[in-house]
């Protein structure tokens, strides 16, 4: 084992992230305060003003105008960060496509919250799981430490030559932005080997180029199909990325998916998010009892990872994901692509829809969900609202 | 070790700073720690919750506690308006800030975290600072190192409020009784 | 040169073709009647009139679309407009 | 055809330079490519312009070919002073001196992305924001904007527009920003004087320049300039500057701060084809509206 240079600390999770964030020396950011994600704002107002990170902070007049600035900026050549939340992340939703669009390297954090009507301020993943077909890479943190390894991660992603595409990095509002726990940060000069400046103008006076106009629809139907094949094939460069970050940390990292407990499982949770760790709390009892299941985190939502999925699961009998969001006449989000992704492979995909809006989970229900299960109660889908 | 703690107070006494701090001391000892405050659109005067765990191993839960070792009451008022002891075990210990020690809990410890806020003039905008004296006695009765938690409050307030702070938890740490 | 996936457009003389094309009158100088004058130069909407050495101005005819701005800014009246024989 | 050009024009040589290249999408009379030329010609090649949906994002061609010789970004609707802002941002943090050009419509600037607008302003980001006002959203076929004078037919206001223009430059002033200025197409050296006095200053920048368009207007294509510069002398389109805070008429203006000097709005209403419909009662409420404008102006003058 190499000697890994980090230290432990402890901190909340939009502190977590504004200090990944700064580490990554963006050179623009812009940002609109909204809850939950207000206090990494303020953080990262905080450390420009302080001049321990050296960029223009745009107070934006709203989330349209911040991912409108950030592309501005990005398409300049700087390395960006926006973060949002719910309502914000819808009213910038039209910018959020424009960017997935032009493939500009943007990193958005989006701290989970339900969305209006009715108000809510508490944690769902409506918000979030709303972008999927933005041509955005999407992914989920479970603790603050993955929170803050995978914003580093992102940007990286997101600049790659390969790749090229912005990044959305979940994580759970309130669970994750206001919890503290235990984290291990990267020194400065790590990060700053992992992450070398950003290199890449769309503005240069010596060769002017116009930069999204209009394109025919031959030419359009082409960009898109390249944007297909260069999101695909960023689960390759997610994937060197993670055993990149892993060899500097010293800590495991999981690229695509992780599987807790799978290899002898009979059924298996599915989740993505915070409520994986009560999810693994309580793989942890059931096995203890005896009982063989085992968890499935779906680290990375867009791409979908599809053949990771079949992969692991391989031997199952039966799947329960269990979803904070629901497609409104159709199904949970992650029930419906894992059912895809297991299409005639014989494994049973039962879906659960729980937590929103802020509605208790709690590792019981997950062991309750599951008893049922090996009871013999199967289901197509149960919303656990009572 | 696995403790789960709940602390009990109103919005502006800085009782999810209390969490952070035990927190803050548990990783400074080694350990693993997690402070979840209860979210809400909370106002200064209203009941606020912090969720506090602290463990020798991960902590993979992100819930809030629902069968608590150690529950703290930053201000015995609340007890007109709710019952700070849901969610506390039998066995589990009440530490409670009052002048008038009560047994409440078959387990109850007390100290007058008020008298040691105005001794060192932690006043701010009418407010007896009484979070951090509270840390103090809960780390005596945890079992969390005073050092751990004194350098968690210099980190985290720093200078003189530093000092005045980490001189509280010590006073907190010193004068907590047990009914 | 700018190395990107998506595609980007480059500067180009007739972006939208020859749009000489898109005309059905056309402003014909009459150059014994010009004064030099440049008015036509500095309204043309399309900047499809050259100015040449010695002042004298002609029209581009590749991509003058015909709007008759020239002929009625003229002050000598110098610019007639004709319809085009195709 | 070349017969028509006598044989020693055809020898000469072109002294003039092409600054936003000819040959592309705008309409037959269109001013905005000569308008672009003038901007181009003053700002130079280090300039990045931000187009947001209008007629512009047509005319600056496709992924095959752009009339543009400087970078542009194409922007959102909304969203083209934030694009700005952010384009403005990275260039100062890169030490580069060039200039940050918004170059939008009515609808993009006093509708859809007012806020955006106004909020750039009011950071004073370092940009200079032009708003070529053809009065209506002619791009998607002529349907009214809150810039559509009052009177006017369009797709949306069939019988002529009952509300009155939004005053746009004049809220720009009470931004209190450095710079703010009206420009016409038929005063080419007034608009570009305004845009050298612009490229000099720091900060937010506006010039709102009239920009007449002939299906949208329902006039004859070889009419453009004569129509914009009506829309000086009748005083509908009022010709000035404000240089931090301090207000002056420029060119013709000047001179017609005494009613009588204008000439009646008639003149230009009868230019145009989208003002048929008025009734004598709406060219007085028209005529007033001007008159009542002109009389605000002389308070600013005095000050």
């Amino acid at each position: 084992m190499m000697t890994v240079q980090n230290h432990v600390t402890a901190m909340v999770g939009n502190h977590a992230v504004a200090y990944a964030v700064k580490q990554a020396k963006p050179s623009v950011l812009a940002v609109f305060p909204i809850t939950p994600q207000t206090t990494m704002l303020e953080k990262l107002a905080e450390y420009i003003e302080k001049g321990e990170l050296k960029a223009e902070l745009i107070k934006v007049e709203g989330e349209h105008s911040a991912m409108a600035a950030v592309y501005g900026a990005a398409v300049a050549g700087a390395r960006v960060f926006t973060a949002t939340s719910s309502q914000g992340l819808l009213y910038m939703t039209e910018m959020v496509y424009w960017v997935g669009g032009e493939r500009v390297p943007i990193v958005n954090a989006v701290a989970t919250r339900a969305i209006a009507e009715p108000w809510s301020i508490w944690d769902d993943h409506q918000d979030f799981f709303s972008k999927r077909d933005a041509s955005w890479i999407m992914m989920m943190a479970e603790n603050v430490q993955d929170a803050y390894d995978m914003t580093l991660q992102a940007f990286r992603i997101s600049e790659d030559k390969r790749v090229l595409l912005p990044v959305m990095m979940g994580f759970d509002g309130f669970i994750l932005t206001h919890t503290m726990e235990r984290l291990m940060v990267l020194d400065d000069e790590i990060v700053d080997k992992f992450l070398p400046p950003r290199e890449f103008s769309l503005i240069d006076f010596k060769d002017p180029v116009n930069v999204g106009p209009i394109a025919a629809p031959d030419d359009y139907m082409k960009i898109k199909y390249e944007t297909m094949k260069a999101i695909n094939g960023s689960k390759a460069v997610i994937e060197e990325i993670s055993k990149d970050y892993e060899k500097i940390t010293g800590r495991k990292q999981y690229g695509l998916v992780e599987c807790y407990m799978c290899e002898d499982a009979e059924y298996v949770f599915t989740t993505s998010g915070a409520w994986t760790g009560d999810a693994r709390e309580a793989v942890r009892r059931l096995r203890n009892q005896g009982k063989k299941v085992g968890l499935l985190k779906i680290r990375v939502i867009r791409p979908f990872p599809k053949e990771r999925i079949k992969e692991v699961l391989k031997g199952v009998s039966g799947v329960v994901t269990f979803d904070r969001e629901y497609s409104f006449g159709s199904g949970g989000v992650l029930a419906t692509e894992v059912k895809a992704s297991l299409y005639n492979s014989g494994i049973e995909v039962m879906s659960v829809i729980a937590g929103i809006g802020g509605k208790d989970v709690r590792p019981s229900h997950f062991q309750r969900v599951m008893e049922d299960v090996l009871n013999g109660h199967k289901f197509e889908e149960r919303w656990l609202n009572e | 070790m696995k403790l789960e703690i709940i602390l009990r107070g109103r919005g502006g006494m800085g009782v999810v700073t209390a969490g952070e701090i035990l927190v803050k001391a548990a990783v400074i000892q080694g350990k693993y720690g997690q402070s979840i405050p209860s979210y809400g659109g909370e106002r200064r005067g209203a009941p606020v919750t912090s969720y506090v765990r602290l463990s020798d191993e991960p902590i993979y839960i992100h819930r809030e506690v629902y069968d608590a070792d150690v529950v703290g009451v930053f201000d015995p008022s609340l007890f007109k308006v709710m019952n700070p002891l849901e969610n506390l075990r039998d066995d589990g210990v009440l530490v409670l800030n009052t002048k008038t020690p009560v047994k409440l809990w078959k387990k109850t410890f007390y100290l007058d975290a008020v008298e040691i806020a105005e001794k060192l003039n932690l006043i701010i905008a009418g407010w007896r600072l009484v979070n951090i004296p509270m840390v103090g006695a809960i780390a005596r009765i945890t079992g969390v190192s005073l050092d751990a938690i004194h350098e968690a409050v210099i980190e985290t307030f720093g200078g003189k409020l530093g000092e005045a702070n980490a001189e509280a938890a010590k006073l907190g740490y010193e004068m907590v009784r047990e009914i | 040169m700018i190395d990107y996936p998506v595609p980007i457009g480059r500067p180009k003389e007739g972006s939208a073709g020859l749009t000489g094309h898109w005309r059905v009158i056309k402003p014909v100088i009459h150059y014994d009647k010009c004064t030099k004058c440049r008015l036509c130069y500095i309204y043309c909407p399309e900047n499809t009139i050259d100015l040449l050495e010695g002042f004298d101005v002609r029209i581009d005819y590749d991509y003058c679309k015909g709007c008759g701005v020239c002929a009625q800014v003229c002050p000598a009246k110098a610019i007639e407009m004709f319809p085009e024989v195709k | 055809m070349s017969e028509l050009v006598p044989e020693y024009i055809r020898r000469k040589k072109v002294i003039s330079q092409q600054h936003f290249f000819r040959g592309n999408a705008a309409c037959p009379g269109c001013p905005i490519p000569k308008e672009l030329e003038l901007l181009l010609e003053v700002m130079g090649k280090k300039t990045v312009l931000v187009v947001p949906a209008s007629c512009s994002t047509v005319i600056m061609g496709d992924i095959h070919g752009s009339p543009s010789q400087v970078p542009v970004i194409h922007s959102a609707f909304a969203a083209s002073a934030a694009i700005a802002s952010g384009i403005s941002r990275q260039l100062r943090m890169r030490g580069d001196d060039a200039k940050v050009v918004v170059w939008a419509g009515d609808g993009a600037t006093g509708d859809i992305g007012f806020a955006t607008v106004s909020g750039a302003a009011e950071r004073n980001e370092d940009i200079i924001y032009v708003c070529y006002d053809n009065e209506a959203f002619m791009n998607t076929g002529i349907q009214r904007s809150s810039l559509t004078p009052f009177g006017a037919w369009t797709t949306t206001t069939p019988t002529g527009k009952r509300e009155f223009k939004k005053p746009v430059p004049f809220i720009m002033i009470e931004h209190k920003i450095p710079y703010v200025a009206t420009a016409s197409i038929a005063y080419p050296f007034d608009y570009q004087a305004k845009l050298r006095k612009a490229k000099d200053i720091q900060g937010f920048r506006y010039i709102h320049l009239l920009s007449p368009c002939p299906p949208g207007w329902r006039f004859d294509s070889s009419l453009t300039i004569e129509v914009a510069k009506v829309a000086v002398e009748t005083g509908v389109w009022p010709l000035f500057e404000v240089v931090n805070g301090e207000f002056s008429l420029t060119g013709l203006s000047k001179t017609l701060l005494d009613k009588s000097k204008r000439k009646p709005v008639e003149e230009y209403l009868k230019l145009q084809g989208r003002f048929d419909k008025m009734t004598k009662d709406d060219v007085r409420a028209f005529q007033e509206a001007v008159d009542s404008m002109w009389e605000y102006i002389k308070q600013l003058v005095k000050k």
